[in-house]
């Protein structure tokens, strides 16, 4: 039930996989136009894992993509075959191109730095004139409608990445486990909670449940008992419902919830929710 | 004119980039070595630079020394803002100002919340262009103030009404026609 | 030094005033009397005066001008804490920067092609500073968003304009030596 974790792989010393492979090639001596990749593969994965990169997306690409080439330089080729292309061509196209790139940061880094070491004048002091001169009027605006439509569209489609997730409840099933639970209680006086919950249950069903248990309780059809912190939850027998009750599990009276179900929010009577991670 | 003194110098740039007047203490800082007489020294070399035949002076203000233009250039100086590049909005004041459009009234949290990032200046820039502005306070905790688009907005857009704003399922369709040049 | 003649006092103003370069359009907005010549003259004037032992010089920058600092002082201003340097880019974002300043316009996809890293949140942050904006759309499925370099990025770097920034055959490594079947 807990949902799968998001990566955040802070990058301090890599920027990304071409670079890691980059570094490893200089680190090894190795000519990137004529690169033994099966040592390299090799290399790449225990360097990624020993990194802790080795849960990374754009990483294991990498390795994925290494080990493929490696497969594909075992396969037997006829000598003189004039078709046959080197499998590594790609990566080192893309090698080369990365490069390229860095040496254009280098480039841009000292530049960068050199403009750092200079200081312009503060946007405000500019405004602050001995004669005291007003805010200063910028200059007309200019933004069209295009501009502004786009901008919408790309909140639109931010929207669908996870940081706006909508969340669509489950229905829960009250009165199914509502059933479950009289029928359960009519067959033994008393019943672990662990018995009415399985294992690998889900979130809508613990608390489908829990909800049954806290409405019979609040009915007097059963009492709700815990040893000692931390001990199995025990549900004992009550007062014997209702012969009407026990009928037909469409008609138990849960009123609201029942009716839409994905809009639960129904609280036990007494306003008091128990931790579920707790009682579980 | 000579050559200013180090220490003269260093004055120069740090009353040159500071925002606000340069306070005896901040002088200070700049050069621990230099003594109360050395500061004033160099300070006198400043404005004695500027003196002679500059736009800039040197000027007592607040307890402290500032660098600002005379009198006499502040109106040349506003029409050259006028005629300073035409303002465009960031991609990001565009995507603020687009939520607004769409989600008036809204709170500054609400925003922050949608586009992850803190928009206190933006929202500024926003206002001083006159195409938000505050229209009423939120309830709940704080009372936090709630912005709207203003009419300069709908004109600026040429809009009638903010009902001509695409509905987001018409978005796709008023996107695609429109062949963007790079400016 | 003698004094700087009316034109150049007034461009000085207009300098100094200013947090951005002064744009050719603003400095002619100045004095419309002036002449290319005139105010290339008042420029060079200027930029005499600062030359002469000031803290403070005129440099040419994204298609304008400016007033700087000069480096040696700034350790001493940030100590005193009278300004502070703009945060340095991280690595991430330097590539992705270079990748857009050659390849413009270009899609996200490209960089991320090239990158080997997904780029989603650098391409907002280099936004939402204003280094880069979107310029257009692309042709093809989904229409993906083009994006350029703006005024800022060349300011940021001190260029004067993206043709300073090294042509891809002086680079050590040549663009695309490899000549492969696009898979």
């Amino acid at each position: 039930m807990a949902e799968p974790q998001t990566f955040v792989v802070e990058l301090a010393q890599f920027s990304g996989p071409l670079d890691l492979l980059l570094t490893l090639l200089r680190d090894e001596q190795i000519d990137i136009s004529d690169i033994p990749v099966a040592r390299v593969a090799e290399q790449f994965v225990a360097r990624i894992h020993t990194l802790g990169l080795d849960e990374a997306a754009d990483f294991l690409e990498m390795a994925a993509r290494l080990l493929r080439i490696k497969a594909q330089m075992l396969l037997p080729r006829r000598d003189g075959d004039e078709n046959w292309e080197d499998p590594r061509a790609e990566l080192v196209r893309r090698l080369l191109e990365y490069q390229q790139m860095r040496e254009v940061v280098d480039v841009l880094e000292r530049l960068g730095e050199a403009r750092r070491n200079r200081l312009a004048r503060p946007p405000d002091a500019g405004r602050a004139t001995a004669a005291g001169l007003p805010a200063t009027p910028p200059g007309p605006l200019a933004v069209s409608w295009i501009d502004l439509l786009g901008a919408v569209d790309r909140l639109l489609r931010a929207g669908r990445r996870p940081a706006f997730h909508a969340i669509v409840a489950r229905a829960l099933d009250v009165p199914g486990a509502l059933a479950i639970l009289r029928a359960t209680l009519v067959e033994r006086a008393r019943v672990r909670w662990d018995d009415l919950v399985p294992a690998e249950a889900e979130p809508w069903q613990v608390l489908s449940v829990l909800f049954a248990v806290l409405e019979l309780a609040r009915l007097a059809e059963c009492a709700i008992e815990q040893g000692a912190p931390f001990a199995p939850v025990e549900i004992l027998r009550g007062r014997v419902p209702p012969r009407s009750a026990l009928v037909a599990d469409s008609e138990v009276a849960l009123g609201d919830s029942t009716a839409h179900p994905e809009h639960f929010s129904g609280e036990p009577a007494d306003g008091r929710f128990e931790p579920i991670g707790a009682t579980v | 004119m000579a050559d200013l003194s180090p220490l003269a110098r260093l004055f120069e740039a740090a009353l040159f980039a500071s925002a606000s007047p340069v306070l005896p203490d901040a002088l200070a800082a700049l050069d621990p070595e230099a003594s109360d007489a050395d500061r004033l020294a160099a300070l006198a070399e400043v404005r004695a630079a500027y003196d002679d035949g500059h736009a800039i002076e040197l000027v007592d203000v607040a307890g402290g020394w500032q660098l600002l233009t005379r009198f006499e250039y502040t109106q040349a100086i506003e029409r050259a803002q006028l005629a300073a590049r035409p303002h465009r909005l960031s991609a990001a004041a565009l995507e603020t100002l687009a939520l607004i459009a769409y989600r008036q009234p809204v709170t500054r949290a609400d925003i922050e919340d949608i586009r992850g990032v803190s928009v206190g200046s933006i929202l500024k820039t926003l206002l001083e262009r006159g195409l938000i502005d505050v229209v009423g306070r939120a309830e709940g905790l704080g009372r936090p103030l709630l912005y709207g688009t203003t009419p300069a907005f709908l004109e600026h857009f040429a809009l009638r009404h903010l009902g001509e704003l695409p509905r987001s399922d018409e978005l796709a369709i008023a996107l695609r026609p429109v062949t963007v040049a790079a400016p």
